[in-house]
């Protein structure tokens, strides 16, 4: 496929810049705060993937549901869940995303229909064939986009999931980050097939590689695919192709790759290449950083001035409160 | 109207397809085949294959695919065809049906029913013939139900599927051609508490799903000894009705679990463990248990039949609980037998 | 491939049509004894599909291992457990393969390295990995034979399974038998892909679609195969096309699939396209039915004859009664 | 020499791949990585990657595997990275693993050893903090071990490797770092006993794994009280020594379990039931039990805290099994509280 890339106007790069930007430096703040232990558990940075959920959202519309991973800072973000919600949430504060009750392997957002954060490794698959399964029986036009790693696709629900969505022709976007580690294994230490394309499309699914460092690259993809979705072409399969450029979590030494890899994939920075576009100005940038730095700030402030739940409440949300929805 | 629990359960899928056209049915075989046990026979020409959907043989992902529907305003029931294939879906029902509310800080509503057949008692052996309802009995976000009548058969389901939660269903193999009398109209049915299903006075038989009628049978077999057993029927494995069961020891004094479950662990208990808690100091005796042979259960008929619960053995842990402290000197009790 | 066909001599030709046959009589009679309720539990028949067992079985030597499914009376016979030993089984009697304990679903035999039996669709998978694994990390020459239905093909243990046996190069043959129907769930029902050799083939696995009613088809693809494999060549697939004559089990009214579908392939039943090939004479086959007719008279007399195992002895073979092996 | 609960591990991992050929360790980042929370860091260095395997994410396969290898003469140690996901593998462990040995009339013995990580306290949230070792105590063929203590985490990989049968062996997370002394020659333990880590004449405290240390403490602080009690560390959860149990029992006559797990269906439950069976006439109080708060584990650290099993409830529980029964009158108890 050499999809068509959209007409990119200045006003969209700058946008687009803006929430690769807002990933970068929201992130780069919570490892201050792991240091500073305002924020515990697990913490996935997705520091050098911000393209592939920043190109993946642009292509969505508000009716689309999204599932994602343990690693979804960016596609929270990405998708409208706001920085203090977020921030809120990983402080363990009332006013977080899941109340403090998930932390950041578990960001939840209904109204933007964000449903979450899965931290079992393809765990999540199976509930985007359900969520599409509802959209197309219900008759609406809805798109459900699905984040997983390269390393998921060894598991059997990749297996399951893909066969199912291809055999109902569901409307499901599977997107696959492959930064080419699960933890400390190497692709292809984990797959038999390393080319993921040809993999996904075994299901007789249409699959296309696309350079995950490029969130122009990446938008286009994802648009021609949702476009074809919403039309009736049944799940489309994206290998975005990555790197992280930070360790898995805050307790990787990282013995498994050489700092020679990931500097090398670092000068391909998904910022630093939207940027040598050349349609995004010095001044525009500086404005953007000053705005991220100011949103982020804000964002701290609400999750210091959250609260925390009652320990009276410590029982709730394991049924509902409400009747049936 | 006569009517068998096969047909009673098939009566309420029928309902449930007819009252919501949210309501779709989905799992191996419940359409074309007519269900591996002939429980949905009739609906997929009825209600088409849309909604009476075969999966491929994929657990794990058509259970996903039912808690993602619910997630996306349906009301799946996914049909698991027997519990030891749950153990293939496992992962979603622990940690995404029972977890997303509370993960989401009570956002992510997960109105799925999950149905499946369940327990020993026909010679498939040791991979088909688990009982691990007490298993999903103890996860927190799950509502666990077991029906053991007619009533329930038809019943339960209406009322799990109004539940904005998930509801698991373990309908039991042995009970399938089990007949009787059943009201036209038979509907809803409340799903809180356990029922008793025979008053008695000198012992307390809590019991739920496939041995529900031989814990019946005994309590007969007892009466006609002069021994007066009342009969509790679970109904609901989670949560448990404690109120109803303290109730009934605390005027028998004295109680038998039967549980086709294997023993350490199960069901069984849970009970007497919550009896020694709430109760201790109304017993006349040890709460006793009858329960499965700790064993993979074996295809031989008579090894199947020893390693089950049956009639003999829950009289003889009632003799049990029956004989110990016949005689009290001073509070101390005299034992009868031991075992 | 155009597998090379091995020199078909009448002795050889004589044996097949014999082990064959000793299966068709052998599961005929266990209609009969299901009837007169000797028999209970699952029965799963094999009738139609012969050709495949007997065919990969002459391709494996004593040393090489097997595991099979719920469907495995076929198997077990042609890998060289007695038919009494069998027949005493589903009597559920101490004499059978495994005791009585088993059943038609659990045939085991250590001896000819028959490790069942598996009623889990899929889970004998897994288990063929690992003696694959085993054989490669003991430097034996050892080739492992799995057994499944194309309805397994759907199940997450499918993918992983022929994920690790091609990633470490391990020497199994995964043998597919595609009988069309997952009970009453026919192929295009259940895959997304129904070519399933290429299915396999997305593994990087050599994976080839046999005529699995043609037994010398089955016996040339499955040598050539097991020679590739145990010299270093890693998994081989084989989809051995198939079909069952009678229904999934004693409690199948056929309601999925149409009468003049099933007459169809009875045309093509493998034991008279052997005897089509016209090595095999008619007073050979008269003496093979007789050999047959009395070997399978002698296992019924022997399961009839067998002991019941001692209630005393119900909790037995939860735990390993001699120290580790 | 002074150790840590992870050096331990990683020593019982060397001394078993030293001494035994047939022995490798396979799971997931288990080489290269270093093993998820560095217990195998340098055994890929030393035994190469063919004896330390790293997997793709695929458990069933690779515990399938592991269950295989056994059988085709291997001495395989499968790591499932966290208990979490060992529901993805479960259906290999009940379904083969515990059930070859059975359903092939005891020829197809399985000695494959499953490890893996289990518990909460670290602000992991719902779906990374799981305590389902007693689930896996629910089982028939199966063994189950939970290390608490130093000498334990490294002995008890080597009796588990000299079983013809499926051992699995649950480490609990948060005792990871504990540091200690263990002797250099320290081997094999015997696993067939529950151990007395304290003795005490007042109240029998049953506790295993991540709580042991808990439940010392509490032990400690209600000696400052002048309550004098006894803390028995189970081991063994499948099977249970049940000996231990009923003769601390019968000395002090009040026991509290001090339990991980979801309370309902938990290990404590069993044990409570067998209390009951076994030495009910012994006790002066109901049995109490200390078990995590049944929900979903949550993330924010002041709700966690609250949901697990902490010294305060453990002292409370204790309080109340002495507070009750303080006056009795003819035998008949005098409840001093109840809950
Ligand atoms: C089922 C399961 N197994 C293991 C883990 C532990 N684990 C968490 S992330 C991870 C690696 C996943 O790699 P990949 O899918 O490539 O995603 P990435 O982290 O690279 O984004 C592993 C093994 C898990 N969370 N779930
Ligand atoms: C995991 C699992 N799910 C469901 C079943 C019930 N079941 C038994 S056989 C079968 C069909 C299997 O079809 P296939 O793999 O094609 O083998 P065939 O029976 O055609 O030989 C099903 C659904 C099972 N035994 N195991
Ligand atoms: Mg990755
Ligand atoms: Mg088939």
């Amino acid at each position: 496929m050499s999809p068509v890339e959209p007409m990119m106007t200045t006003e969209h790069a700058r946008h687009l810049q803006h929430q690769m930007l807002r990933i970068r430096r929201f992130e780069e703040r919570c490892v201050e705060l792991y240091s500073a232990a305002k924020i515990r558990g697990f913490l996935h940075l997705y520091v050098g993937e911000e393209a592939v959920a920043v190109g993946v959202m642009e292509a969505l519309a508000a009716q689309d549901a999204v599932v994602a991973t343990y690693r979804e800072h960016g596609h929270a973000l990405a998708r409208g869940v706001s920085a203090g919600s977020v921030m809120a949430e990983m402080f363990g504060k009332v006013e977080g995303c899941s109340r403090g009750r998930g932390g950041s392997m578990h960001l939840f957002d209904v109204a933007t229909r964000f449903y979450g954060g899965n931290a079992i490794v393809a765990g999540g698959l199976p509930i985007a064939v359900g969520l599409a399964l509802a959209a197309k029986m219900q008759g609406q036009p809805i798109v459900t986009a699905c984040f997983f790693g390269e390393g998921a696709m060894a598991e059997g629900e990749f297996h399951e999931s893909m066969n199912l969505s291809a055999l109902w022709r569901l409307p499901v976007l599977w997107c696959c980050e492959n930064n080419f580690y699960a933890m400390g294994t190497a692709l292809a230490r984990s797959e038999s097939e390393t080319n993921l394309a040809v993999k996904a499309a075994s299901y007789e699914m249409p699959a296309w590689t696309v350079d995950g460092m490029d969130v122009v690259a990446v938008e286009a993809a994802a648009t021609n695919a949702v476009d074809a979705i919403r039309n009736g072409g049944g799940p489309h399969f994206l290998e975005l192709r990555t790197y992280r450029f930070r360790a898995h979590s805050m307790y990787d030494p990282e013995r498994y790759r050489d700092k020679a890899e990931v500097e090398r994939w670092k000068e391909r920075d998904p910022i630093t290449m939207l940027e040598a576009r050349g349609l995004v100005d010095a001044s525009t940038i500086a404005e953007l950083e000053a705005a991220v730095s100011a949103e982020i700030d804000a964002a701290v402030a609400f999750a210091e001035a959250g609260s925390l739940e009652r320990i009276e409440d410590l029982t709730r949300f394991v049924v509902s409160e409400v009747g049936a929805p | 109207m006569k009517t068998t629990y096969r047909e009673a359960l098939r009566a309420g899928l029928r309902d449930a397809l007819l009252r919501d056209e949210r309501v779709f049915l989905m799992g191996e075989d419940v359409g074309a085949y007519g269900g591996c046990f002939a429980v949905s026979l009739g609906l997929f020409e009825e209600f088409g294959p849309e909604r009476v959907r075969d999966t491929p043989l994929s657990e794990s992902a058509f259970v996903g695919a039912g808690i993602g529907a619910a997630i996306g305003g349906m009301r799946p029931i996914v049909e698991l065809m027997t519990v030891n294939f749950s153990l293939l879906a496992l992962d979603q029902i622990v940690n995404n049906a029972a977890t997303l509310l509370h993960m989401s800080g009570g956002q992510c509503h997960v109105p799925v029913v999950i149905r499946t057949t369940t327990g020993a008692g026909r010679q498939l052996a040791a991979q088909h013939s688990h009982s691990f309802e007490g298993w999903y009995a103890h996860i927190p976000g799950l509502r666990v139900l077991a029906p053991a009548t007619l009533e329930d058969a038809r019943g339960m389901l209406w009322t799990a599927l109004q539940s904005p939660d998930p509801v698991m269903i373990f309908e039991h193999g042995a009970l399938l051609g089990m007949d009787g009398e059943l009201a036209d109209d038979a509907g809803a049915v409340e799903i809180d508490h356990a029922a008793i299903r025979r008053s008695g006075t000198d012992v307390t038989l809590i019991t739920y799903g496939g041995t529900l009628h031989k814990t019946l049978a005994a309590a007969e077999a007892l009466a006609a000894e002069g021994v007066s057993a009342e009969v509790i029927d679970l109904r609901t494995l989670r949560p448990l009705d404690d109120a109803t069961i303290m109730e009934s020891v605390g005027r028998t004094h004295r109680a038998v679990i039967v549980d086709e479950g294997w023993r350490s662990g199960s069901v069984s208990a849970e009970i007497s463990a919550r009896i020694m808690e709430q109760a201790f100091y109304e017993l006349d005796a040890p709460v006793g248990r009858v329960c499965t042979a700790e064993i993979p259960i074996p295809y031989a008929k008579q090894l199947e039949e020893a390693a089950l619960p049956q009639v003999p053995a829950i009289m003889a842990a009632v003799h049990d609980v029956l004989g110990r402290m016949s005689t009290s000197v001073d509070g101390v009790p005299v034992l009868a037998e031991t075992h």
